[in-house]
């Protein structure tokens, strides 16, 4: 890279990436964090409607839900962003900048982490859940201490991809205005041809998914016993 | 207490039907030590899931208390099972808890208060003695561990009944009796009703009141232990109880004496002398145990041997098996 | 292999002209009117949609199509010095320009010190958006160093501390209810249908920043020729006059009149 | 809808529906088809890697396969499109259209998949490996009758995941000319206002979707046992 | 045949140590069925892993057929694998493939022809009474219909060492009798070598040439089955062997019988009349069996008979017990 280059590219990350940093940070941390709970919770509705282990009758409950998830899910993210542009005006006052992107990132990482929890819950063992079963316990305490703590590891690992899904989405926040590194990738090194740019953010996108991936692979070997 | 009214269980495949219960009527008493045996596959687990509903019966009832519990759902079907421990032949543990939360569980699921779940942990860790694996996870436990910690959970709400699904298969014998011993002082304390699934006769006869013979899916038998270890009528009884002594015996032996009696003692003439007696009696027959067992169940004995008579005068003979016919049942073995 | 089918093509106009163009109202232009110039002379316009601003050069460059039409000629003078293309443009054709639309003000004095202003946040529009607000006075940019480069950080002065956001362009319409003003690129107000006479300014469309009907260097004088005699006809000016939707277009200089 | 609005709508939909369906379908077919197989294939590398179980000392293979998959993860799809067009080209002898689209389609449906893959795979029983083992059975005969066949269920459901994920994905398919239903949406529905069209494509979508949904739940149950 | 030299295994958790193996020597010999005895959690199963080597020792070797195997991997491991069969402690069948496809596992792992396997996979269901059960999945097998598909998964290949690790815990008395008669059939076979880990004692009795006993990791005891049985030396063996009649015999025969003894057959005398003759020489004292066991162990037989003696004249009682002396280990029981 001859120097000027490199001087443009030092330049555009010293006014842009700090920012971009932060708008990440923001964007992410709400979306992942509402993902979590959100999607954990729909993620057990899912399971627990599904069958007759849990509640009975509840098949069109689970239908419904799995249906309405199955919506979200099929609505390309760019037009989940315009479709969502009421609630995310009603929830948080503007349409535009990182708060308003959470909401869109949030809808989809949601229902996306909710299938990986569902699919985490279909793997522990019926017997278990059986035994659990059979002490009497209430489906809250089933839920909380069996099906979340056998499920523990691949639902860590879901969290991680869903992690790293959410990062790659994020990208897009650039639509409303939520900036963040992945845009600043797009933004700079594919419309402005600023390879510079694009090849840090790049490196610093793939050193924040290497170290979630460390991160998730490592607590759910400490969940597996 | 228990009580199986015209009870079926059916499983289909594809299109074949496979009846593993088949109308069961069985009544079980509060504070029975109740046994099952039967073959591998007669039905055995499957009848037992009925008490708590795990398995749902395709027809028929089983009243708890003189109550029809199967259609209970919801909280009621929840507080019905806060009564009732079971004791699972695969253990089914909670894989990625400790041991200490296993049983936890069970304290939990009674809302018990916190405080006393840090009590009576310890306590029901000492009695199946695995004080020093509290913290270890099931899989690096050993077989028979994991089967100590399925007993402390089920026995951790003090239930009113328990459900052993071949609770103590994994454990040596000295466990066993530990168990069969910790068992029995429960049920001192407090009139617990035991359901006990087994196919160890040893632990069958030390612990029954009443055993439940079934056969492909059918109850064959029903009796007190002490009449069914003495007297099994089924042939399913016949299979599991004797113990085949023409195998037992070596080829030689059974070729070499030529005279083989199978005695069996009555109840009332369990004490007598009566080898002592036939020796004085009958000078000219020796009696010889080639093999059998004597033994208490329900504190009376119950006595087996097979005999050699070697007489040196065949009409005595005659007099020595009137003699003991009268003391003890007596059938001649054919050499075949 | 690649040079050869170049120079095989750069002989002749296909029968099947493949033109690159983002859907909008400039694809509507040449389906609606150019269309029937091009097979009256007995050729065929074939559409090849992209939904970026990069694609469609790179691909004109490989020759997987033979024209394109949705930049710029600044644009277009920066992607051939940038990435070495062998592209020129032929003829340019009518186009919007930029709007300042807003939901919160009547004009742009009355912008509030710190306003919210968005602007699209691809680097064409940007940097013509900001050339738009510093025309319009309410920035200051830097010495001009480069008219396509402009961005955020090219602000000079900003009297107002005016905060600015930018955005996808199609959303910029979607979102005036969150921002004291957007600087909306013509063909994005178009499909929005927003009044373009309550737009609060309108942007000077300067002749390079006029759309242009894009070939390959050597072709200039095949499919280029072609398509530029097509454009220039009375039948294509006439066909888009009679037509209302281009009423609002900036005409080319070498636009017929009427 | 006026009726004017729903004659422009039939309008569109008679001019491009088929092609886009088609289209999908090819980038769809494609991509699918790649990432089952490599998918399938990378999630069994990262998982026999991994421990002892399987091969010894590949604990640094294993790394570089999961930072190669991070860092294909990390990187935005816009993005990625860009870098894979060299590859692109060399493959199929184009940068534009469905086919080439497909190209950075696979890459990003592989990578997703081998984590999927990957994760199903670690919930195996542990016993039932040693068992096979214990048998002397070669690896890939555990592979094929063991691994494969316990993970099915789980699979599965990664399967319908990742399906899912490329309708989403193949949205932005339209930026290399790819066209598809997804881009429809966008194109006609998002820059165009012309919501007749957006609720069709979508309505397309969802039934797509919700059928693979069926279809994979349907299998993942047959062969749960 | 196969030989432990000075093998460890340890387990560490978090920073403590554990010693599941500690330190064994034994060798096993060509076509022996080898018996390991020993409480829950002696380290049995461990012990039994490293043969195959699906645990690896801390320390130590294992030779098989002279060859330390401890080192081995790649396809020579495989191919030590082919020849070892092993039957788990938790069946561990593949769950979602039919019991024809688990038992047909085995024999693809050894290459066998699709043919041959089609034939072989039947013959082997029938063996263990599975022929009907072959399209079912496992979870919808019971537990000895689960045990026994394990078993016949073991024996698929022939192998010429067969790990059982309590390979009938789950089966009733008549199907562990099939079972270990098909074991002993198969011995007649060809020569098998066999290690079997059990707590049924009845079956280690039946089966076994030499058992070994485990206490806490260490090797305590080894010794011909008939020996063990008989004369157990460590305390070990005696608590997993002598059936605790202290226990079995109700409180109120104890108390009621004032001398009460234990009498021990020896090999020699096993077949003499001992009670007839006693109570021929001995006129004025009875010998009443109160209870006892007189079996096959390795086709010899083993007695032990609690015996009380009713003796009207006590100096005659010394002359008694001192001619049983002769005929039998004999030691007076404390009422205590
Ligand atoms: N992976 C492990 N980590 C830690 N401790 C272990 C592990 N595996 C086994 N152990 C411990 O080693 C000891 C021996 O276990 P092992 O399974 O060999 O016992 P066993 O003799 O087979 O008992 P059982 O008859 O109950 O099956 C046990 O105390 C167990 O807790
Ligand atoms: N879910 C099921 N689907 C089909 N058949 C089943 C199912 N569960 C049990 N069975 C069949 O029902 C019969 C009885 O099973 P059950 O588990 O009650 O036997 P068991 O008496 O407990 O035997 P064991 O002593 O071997 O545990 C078996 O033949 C079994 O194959
Ligand atoms: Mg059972
Ligand atoms: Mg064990």
């Amino acid at each position: 890279m001859s120097s000027q280059l490199l001087e443009s590219t030092i330049n555009i990350l010293q006014n842009e990436f700090l920012k971009s940093i932060y708008e990440t940070a923001l964007m992410i941390g709400i979306s992942f964090s509402l993902s979590l709970i959100f999607g954990l919770a729909l993620g057990f509705v899912l399971y627990l409607t599904s069958g007759k282990t849990f509640f009975e009758k509840t098949i069109s409950l689970n239908k419904t839900v799995s249906a309405f998830i199955n919506i979200i899910r099929s609505i390309p993210f760019i037009i989940l962003v315009v479709f969502s542009l009421p609630l995310t005006f009603i929830l948080v006052g503007t349409k535009i900048g990182p708060i308003a992107a959470s909401v869109p990132l949030s809808i989809a990482a949601i229902v996306f982490f909710a299938r990986l929890v569902e699919s985490a819950l279909k793997e522990v063992d019926a017997g278990v859940i059986e035994a659990a079963i059979a002490t009497g316990a209430s489906h809250s305490l089933i839920i909380r201490n069996v099906l979340l703590v056998e499920a523990a590891p691949a639902i860590v690992r879901g969290i991680t991809i869903t992690f790293i899904n959410l990062i790659g989405c994020s990208a897009m926040a650039g639509m409303v205005g939520g900036g963040g590194i992945g845009n600043l990738a797009i933004q700079y090194g594919y419309y402005r041809y600023e390879t510079g740019v694009m090849i840090f953010t790049i490196v610093v996108l793939v050193v924040i998914v290497q170290l979630a991936q460390l991160t998730g692979d490592r607590i759910a070997k400490l969940l597996t016993h | 207490m228990i009580r199986f009214e015209n009870l079926s269980v059916k499983f289909s495949h594809t299109d074949a039907e496979y009846t593993a219960v088949d109308r069961v009527n069985l009544t079980i008493n509060k504070g029975e030590f109740f046994g099952i045996v039967g073959a591998s596959g007669a039905g055995k687990s499957t009848l037992v899931r009925t008490v708590n509903l795990l398995q749902k019966p395709t027809s028929g009832n089983v009243y708890i208390n003189g109550e029809n519990i199967v259609n209970y759902s919801g909280q009621k079907l929840r507080n019905l099972r806060l009564n009732i421990g079971m004791i699972f032949q695969h253990f089914n543990l909670i894989s990625n808890a400790t041991v200490y939360d296993n049983i936890a569980f069970a304290l939990k699921a009674s809302s018990t208060p916190v405080k006393e779940i840090q009590k009576r942990v310890p306590e029901l860790l000492e009695l199946v003695g695995l004080a020093d694996k509290a913290e270890l996870f099931p899989p690096s436990l050993s077989g028979g561990q994991k089967q100590r910690v399925a007993i402390a959970r089920a026995l951790a709400n003090n239930p009113q009944i328990l459900l052993c699904d071949e609770a103590t298969s994994a454990l040596d014998p000295d466990n066993t009796k530990e168990v069969i011993q910790t068992l029995r002082n429960i049920k001192n304390h407090y009139p617990i009703t035991i359901l006990f699934i087994t196919h160890q006769m040893e632990v069958a006869k030390s612990l029954f009141d009443r055993i439940a013979v079934m056969e492909k899916g059918r109850l064959v038998e029903v009796a007190p232990s002490y009449t069914l270890f003495a007297t099994p009528q089924s042939e399913a009884a016949k299979a599991l109880i004797s113990s085949d002594y023409k195998k037992a015996v070596p080829k030689k032996v059974l070729e070499q004496e030529k005279d083989l009696y199978m005695i069996t003692y009555k109840e009332e003439g369990a004490f007598d002398p009566v080898i002592s007696d036939v020796s004085r009696k009958f000078l000219n027959t020796d009696l010889s145990i080639i093999e059998g067992n004597i033994e208490y169940v329900q504190d009376k004995p119950i006595g087996r041997l097979l005999i050699s008579l070697r007489t040196r005068d065949e009409k005595e003979k005659e007099s020595v098996i009137s003699y003991l016919h009268r003391k003890t049942f007596i059938s001649r073995l054919d050499a075949e | 292999n690649d040079e050869g089918s170049k120079s095989a093509k750069a002989d002749t106009v296909p029968e099947h002209i493949k033109v690159g163009v983002v859907p909008g109202p400039y694809k509507d232009l040449l389906k609606n009117h150019l269309t029937k110039v091009v097979e009256s002379r007995g050729h065929k316009l074939d559409f090849v949609e992209f939904s970026d601003w990069v694609q469609p050069d790179s691909a004109l460059d490989a020759g997987e199509i033979d024209a394109n039409l949705f930049q710029h000629s600044i644009y277009l003078k920066a992607i051939v010095e940038n990435q070495g293309l062998k592209l020129d443009e032929v003829i340019n054709v009518p186009t919007l320009g930029l709007f300042a639309f807003s939901e919160k003000v009547k004009s742009l004095d009355e912008l509030r010190d710190g306003a919210l202003v968005a602007l699209p946040n691809d680097a064409v529009n940007l940097s013509r958006a900001l050339r738009f607000a510093r025309d319009a006075g309410i920035i200051t940019l830097k010495a001009d160093k480069d008219d396509l480069k402009a961005s955020i950080a090219d602000i000079d002065k900003n009297p107002k501390h005016l905060n600015f956001v930018p955005m996808e362009a199609a959303q910029l319409p979607r979102s005036l209810d969150s921002t004291d003003l957007a600087l909306v690129p013509g063909n994005y107000a178009y499909e929005a249908k927003l009044p373009f006479d309550k737009a609060l300014a309108k942007e000077k469309v300067s002749e390079p920043i006029k759309l242009v009907v894009t070939v390959q260097s050597d072709r200039v004088n095949t499919v280029g020729a072609f398509l530029k005699d097509a454009v220039a006809s009375r039948e294509f000016t006439s066909s888009v006059n009679a037509d209302p939707t281009y009423r609002d277009f900036a005409k080319p200089e070498w636009w017929p009149a009427n």
